[in-house]
């Protein structure tokens, strides 16, 4: 299994800068997903590995060979797209061996491919059918194994799940986690969406406005986000960020004063803090503002979001509001793992507590982690 | 494949299959019309070799030409009437065979889009036979039934003749342009009629609220076709009135004839030409800046 | 269903019955008429013929209707072929192409739409006689082509910018030549708009008569609407013969679309998209 | 900018030239295009002719093409000025060869016409005349289109109506004919094209002023401030607007085609028609042989001459560029020929420019035989005024004409406004 590497990669359109200098490497048999709000420069990326958009400078090297400019059918990838591009005009068999086709290699080793990539995805009994007379699920199905045919070094996917409902996005999940396993190929995976990049990537790339925030495992982000940008982006509902000033320091110990509330929080700082005075934005997940130990604070119940075992609680914790938040009202989030009855000014509380907590100073670097992580 | 060579090459090819096109369009329209500008400044005839230049003498002299407004005034009279008539009345028809009558809407649209087909010329001529103030068997139905026809003929009343131009293109374009707005009716979803009947508008009020909308885009194109026959019209009016009773119906485009092939003044015919140009560049400009906003 | 709406059921028959009688009634009297002599046209024009009187058609097709048509038939169908070859390859080009130069050619094409063929007669007739192509079929198919290209160009362009973009690049990566994936991908799906043009421009080159006119002066190379005009010579008309000449010119062409009339009726309302 | 003109020209012919890629190969053997009209029995007799003048001329091969009426001024105008035009062709005397020839597109035919078999020594003068511009002659004349007054014979037998001898005698039969059976349009005129009551014109300017009259009016020589002031003009327009009110012409005559008036007449329904010497292959077709003719009977008063009738030659002329001039002359001059002229008649049934052998042509009616009669004794042609004015002036008579009979203009407003015309023309050629 061949690497993927991207080296420095700079695109621009006229005056707009869309790649500002892009580089990580996806390990032979790595599944990379892409994420980022939309505009972030991730499917400009994705689209300049396979050919169809030429970058201003930089290197895309397949095992150590810099294809930046060979013609996109030479490169060794393929790519599934996001509105399955299958050729109306053509079987799902014909689509299928259309690359091998175009490449002049013989009738049976093209069968041969397409037999074999429709027994992996299970639509053998369409494949003489027309991309028409199939669902969703299945055309996306046919678009992957189209892909499969070729046989490629590196896979791209363009957000290939977008288009479909729910309970098919996480069957789907499953079965691109499954096929990634048995063909142990390297894979390129853009998606807007961090629950798909969350679940099904061994390395997630965030990109946000032409560049890289951070790249590591799933979990390596989820816990130890490098700055704000990647610690909201991940994570269902967003993480609770809360404004704040730091009232005093010592050595790596500062104590926070948050508005409205009269709290001070003893926070040990990984680095330069932003000295007394500066501000300062704490991030609590949750998950973390649930617990028994901290600071209580009382509020009553905005919003109550019942998932069944366990709820999702939106709490007016008076002059204590998060910011850049989901609910505009500023109300904050926490997570029970329990039922809660929903009713609507019902008196709550949260808990802050220090060692749960992450800050982030004025650059948006992140400062502190929670003492766990 | 290097880089710049797959971009050469890539250029070469666009330029390969823009050459065709551009080439017909360049030599055989555009070339033309810029000989056309160039002769709207000379005075000289078909014949003639000897080419007096005169500046804008020919503009000067349309502007004083009163069968010049005549005819220009005749085109417009053609294009606002062919839009009322041929776009009215199609998209009357279009609604009534989309969502008013249950039976027949086959043999109704073939048999009024059936003119369409026709030749022009051959419009014309059948036309000219049902017109004919003695023989005409319009004439012998109006007498037939105790009324007077009027004294001029059909074709040969100033008063009289550009309508009858009217009808005959109603006649023959009413068919295209019921297709036209057809397609666009069956383009608007159903759901729309049924959450407009659910919101109370039915009828003639899911008609104005959904239905013209719906095809606004389908209207559009079909004045505009309106105008561009308005603009181009020649065959009809050739064939029909000759332009006449004295002049009364000259349209731009036979009176550029007129100028050039009879009475050969063909710079004059150059000018007039271009004339007709600049208000058809006109309407395409127009055209586009509507298209563009909607 | 009650009093009112079948009362405006019957209206709207009505409507449509009164256009077609309308519709109909002159095409009627062209066939009629194609089988009476000249006086009992003029001197009985509401009346039947006397007899079935066939020497009219004769009189038309020795005229020559029959090599007109052939010749219509001739330069339509070489015309529309070149003007949706031509017009398909440049409007795709110019609809994929980012060049700012494309913006501008573009706009050239959509000016040369505006451009009215009398505007350009006698500069065209002069180019088209320097070329020693009167009178002969490549004269008027090349000048037929070019007054098509811009509309059906603009048509054309139209359809290739809501044509999916992502099946071009997916033809990209399955190693397909610009060239390729028109032909290969884009042509097999741009069926109704080619349809549509096509109709479209079939109808008008069969029927374009003042450039034929011009240009097609010599008889054996005469289209229909001119071969039909040219019944009327200097000074006499044969009006039996010019009626049996358009029937004989028009039945075709009606049986023809009365059999295809769902196909035709479909593929031209692509124009309105 | 003065290079502009001739680039034009250039510009259009050297790119279609070029997309061509063609040039004109070299013959060996001479071919002559010939153009003309598309009358009746027109190209049976070029091809016999042609046949016939191989084996004289076994080198030379007569290309010939036919063109409906309309077109054909157009086509030849620009053919002639382009490179492709015919080598000879058809055209009427008067202003539209007269401008060929002042354009240097028609041959100059002096030097031809004398030797020996020319078409010089076959034609009479006063064909030849016709055109003959500037002391030059520019045509060969082949044949000449006369008008006359026919009528039904066995209508005035049925109901004792006589040949008027004056114009206002005229009118009153067309109020005897109207008595008889109000429906019956007496002589119908059919002007939708506008030729029909320009013929009349032609005439009744002739009986008003008489050809020495009009000669200076039509071909604009006379002073500015005289020009179209002769009040014959506007009594012409009178006497035509006199025989519509006594009921002549059918209803609404600039809307009737001529073909329904010649129909009407050939079909019997009406007893009368002014028409052309070419109408008679017509009533032949209808069967309809009861006719008799008279010339357009003159006024009281007129300074009109009887003997002076309707006479257009109409003849060929050879292109200025033609490579084979010799050649070309010796075909016309051979069309003109006595046999061929005999042939001529036969085939078409028009008046020939060469009437030596008319008396040995078959297959002609004694009515075509007593036209041609009556032809040779005119003392006087009279050219039409749209094909012998000023085609801007032609243009304004044609519209006043149609006008009048509309009464849309007095005549007295009818000639004024030709009148205007006639004084912008002259002006414009004086500068």
């Amino acid at each position: 299994m061949p690497s993927l590497e991207i080296d420095n990669v700079k695109k621009s359109y006229d005056n707009f800068q869309a790649l500002k200098g892009v580089s990580f490497r996806a390990e032979p048999g790595e599944f990379v997903v892409m994420v980022g709000p939309s505009g972030c420069g991730k499917s400009t990326l994705l689209r300049s590995i396979a050919g169809l958009e030429t970058i201003s400078s930089g290197a895309i090297r397949i095992d150590g060979r810099d294809i930046a400019h060979d013609d996109p059918s030479q490169r060794g990838v393929a790519m599934v797209f996001q509105n399955y591009a299958l050729y109306p005009h053509m079987t799902v068999a014909q689509n299928m061996g259309f690359a091998l086709k175009m490449a002049g290699r013989p009738k049976a080793e093209i069968d041969a491919a397409v037999q074999r990539a429709a027994q992996i995805l299970r639509i053998t009994e369409h494949l003489e059918k027309k991309p028409k007379a199939l669902s969703g699920g299945q055309k996306q199905r046919v678009a992957i194994g189209r892909a499969i045919t070729r046989s490629p070094d590196v896979f791209l996917f363009d957000e290939p799940l977008s288009n479909l409902d729910a309970a098919l996005r996480s069957q789907m999940r499953i079965e691109l986690g499954r096929l990634h396993a048995e063909l142990k190929a390297t894979m390129v995976y853009v998606t807007h969406d961090q629950t798909e990049a969350m679940t099904m990537a061994s390395r997630i790339v965030v990109l946000n406005a032409g560049q890289i925030e951070q790249t590591g495992s799933p979990l390596e982000l989820y816990n130890r986000p490098t700055n704000r940008f990647v610690a909201g982006f991940l994570g269902t509902p967003r993480m609770n960020f809360f404004a704040g000033r730091v009232v005093r320091q010592t050595g790596h110990s500062v104590s926070v004063q948050l508005p409205g509330v009269d709290i001070n929080l003893e926070l040990t700082l990984e680095g330069e803090g932003p000295g007394v005075g500066g501000e300062i934005v704490l991030g609590a997940r949750p998950e973390a503002l649930g617990g028994e130990t901290g600071i209580e604070i009382a509020g009553t119940t905005a919003v109550v979001e019942n998932l069944g075992r366990e709820a999702l609680v939106y709490v007016d914790a008076g002059a204590l509001r998060t910011f850049d938040s989901e609910s505009q009202e500023g109300y904050v989030a926490v997570h029970r793992s329990f039922q809660v009855e929903s009713r609507f000014g019902a008196p709550t509380s949260i808990r802050l507590d220090a060692s749960r907590l992450y800050a982030f100073g004025p650059d948006g670097r992140t400062i502190a982690f929670p003492h766990s992580l | 494949m290097s880089h710049s060579s797959s971009r050469m090459l890539d250029r070469w090819m666009s330029a390969g299959m823009l050459a065709p096109a551009l080439l017909l369009v360049g030599v055989l329209v555009l070339i033309p019309s810029v000989l056309a500008v160039v002769g709207s400044f000379y005075e000289f005839g078909i014949t003639s070799q000897n080419w007096v230049f005169v500046g804008l003498g020919n503009y000067a002299r349309a502007m004083a030409d009163p069968i010049f407004w005549t005819a220009l005034k005749n085109n417009i009279f053609l294009i606002i009437g062919s839009i009322i008539t041929q776009v009215g009345l199609g998209t009357l028809f279009a609604a009534l065979l989309d969502r008013g009558v249950r039976r027949g809407n086959t043999f109704y649209r073939t048999m009024i889009f059936m003119p369409v087909i026709i030749s022009s010329i051959a419009v014309a001529f059948v036309w000219i036979l049902i017109f004919d103030p003695n023989v005409g068997p319009l004439n012998a139905v109006i007498k037939g039934v105790g009324l007077t026809p009027p004294r001029l003929g059909w074709l040969g009343d100033p008063n009289i003749s550009l309508y009858m131009l009217l009808v005959i293109a109603a006649w023959q374009n009413v068919g295209f342009q019921m297709v036209l707005v057809l397609a666009g009716l069956q383009a608007i979803p159903k759901e729309l009629y049924e959450a407009a009947a659910l919101d109370g508008a039915k009828g003639w009020r899911a008609f104005v609220h959904i239905t013209l909308p719906g095809i606004r885009n389908v209207l559009m194109v079909g004045t505009l076709i309106c105008i561009i026959g308005g603009l181009k019209v020649f065959d009809l009016v050739f064939v029909t009135t000759g332009g006449g009773p004295a002049n009364a119906t000259q349209v731009i485009g036979s009176y550029t004839y007129l100028q050039a092939f009879t009475l050969g003044n063909m710079g004059y015919a150059d000018a007039l030409s271009v004339i007709l140009l600049v208000v058809a560049l006109g309407f395409g400009w127009l055209q586009l800046t509507l298209s563009r906003r909607g | 269903m009650n009093g009112r709406t079948r009362l405006v059921a019957i209206g709207m028959h009505l409507i449509l019955t009164v256009w077609t009688i309308f519709v109909v009634a002159p095409i009627g009297l062209m066939l009629i008429s194609a089988f009476k002599s000249q006086a009992e046209i003029f001197t009985k024009p509401l009346s039947l013929p006397g007899s079935l009187n066939l020497s009219a058609f004769q009189r038309a097709w020795n005229i020559g209707i029959g090599s007109f048509m052939l010749n219509s038939l001739l330069v339509t169908v070489l015309s529309v072929a070149v003007i949706i070859t031509t017009s398909g390859l440049a409007a795709y080009v110019l609809a994929r192409s980012e060049a700012k130069v494309m913006k501008w050619l573009y706009i050239l094409i959509i000016a040369s739409f505006a451009i009215p063929v009398q505007s350009v007669l006698v500069p065209l007739y002069q180019m088209v006689s320097g070329g020693h192509m009167l009178n002969s079929q490549l004269g008027i198919v090349l000048p037929y082509a070019a007054f098509g290209i811009p509309f059906t160009t603009v048509l054309f362009y139209a359809f290739f910018l809501e044509f999916p973009r992502e099946l071009e690049e997916a033809a990209r990566l399955d190693g397909c030549s610009r060239l390729q994936i028109f032909f290969r991908i884009v042509v097999p799906l741009s069926g109704p708009v080619v349809a549509s043009a096509a109709i479209f421009q079939a109808v008008f080159n069969w029927n374009e008569f003042l450039l034929a006119l011009m240009m097609l002066t010599e008889k054996s190379v005469r289209t229909l609407p001119v071969g039909i005009y040219g019944l009327t010579t200097q000074y006499s008309s044969d009006w039996p013969a010019i009626m049996a000449a358009l029937t004989i010119a028009t039945l075709p062409l009606l049986i023809l679309f009365i059999l295809a009339q769902r196909h035709f009726v479909r593929s031209l309302a692509g124009l309105g998209k | 900018m003065l290079m502009m003109p001739r680039m034009r020209a250039l510009v259009a012919a050297a790119t279609l030239a070029t997309l061509a890629g063609g040039s004109a190969l070299a013959q060996d053997a001479v071919t002559i295009k010939m153009w003309t009209l598309d009358n009746t029995g027109y190209p049976e007799f070029i091809a016999q002719a042609a046949e016939e003048f191989k084996k004289t001329h076994p080198n030379v091969t007569i290309e010939h093409q036919t063109f409906p009426g309309d077109p054909y001024k157009t086509g030849l105008q620009v053919a002639l000025v382009g490179s492709d035009g015919p080598d000879v062709f058809f055209n009427w005397s008067g202003d539209d060869a007269k401008r060929l020839a002042k354009d240097g597109l028609a041959l100059d035919l002096t030097s031809y016409a004398d030797a020996p078999g020319a078409f010089g020594t076959t034609v009479g003068s006063g064909y030849l005349d016709a055109f003959r511009y500037d002391g030059k002659l520019y045509g060969v004349p082949a044949d000449a289109v006369s008008k006359f007054v026919f009528y039904n014979t066995a209508y005035f037998a049925e109901h004792k109506l006589e040949v008027p001898k004056t114009l206002a005698e005229l009118g009153t039969l067309c109020k005897s004919i109207r008595a008889i059976d109000p429906n019956t349009v007496p002589m119908p005129l059919g002007n939708k094209t506008r030729w029909k009551a320009i013929h009349w014109m032609t005439m009744l300017n002739e009986r008003e002023l008489g050809v020495a009259g009009t000669a200076p009016d039509y071909d604009l020589s006379r002073p500015a401030d005289a020009l179209y002031t002769d009040a014959g003009y506007a009594k012409a327009f009178q006497d035509l607007l006199d025989l519509q009110d006594a009921g002549c012409f059918e209803e609404a005559p600039n809307a009737t085609d001529y073909t329904v008036a010649d129909t009407m007449f050939s079909s019997q329904a009406s007893p009368m028609e002014f028409c052309g010497s070419w109408c008679i292959s017509g009533f032949e077709t209808a069967g309809f042989t009861d006719v008799g003719f008279f010339r357009l009977p003159v006024v009281d008063g007129g300074r009109g001459d009887a003997g002076a009738n309707f006479l257009v030659p109409e003849g060929f002329q050879v292109s200025a560029k033609t490579a084979h001039p010799q050649e070309a002359v010796d075909w016309l001059s051979f069309l003109v020929s006595d046999d061929q002229a005999a042939k001529f008649v036969e085939y078409t049934k028009f008046m020939p420019s060469n009437a030596t052998k008319i008396d040995t042509v078959e297959g002609v009616s004694p009515l075509f035989k007593a036209l041609a009669a009556d032809v040779a004794t005119f003392t006087q042609g009279v050219n039409v005024l749209d094909v012998l004015l000023d085609a801007a002036v032609s243009e304004a008579y044609l519209n006043a004409t149609v006008e009048v009979l509309n009464r849309t203009m007095t005549p007295d407003q009818a000639v004024e406004a030709i009148r205007k015309v006639a004084l912008e023309v002259q002006a414009k050629a004086a500068s």
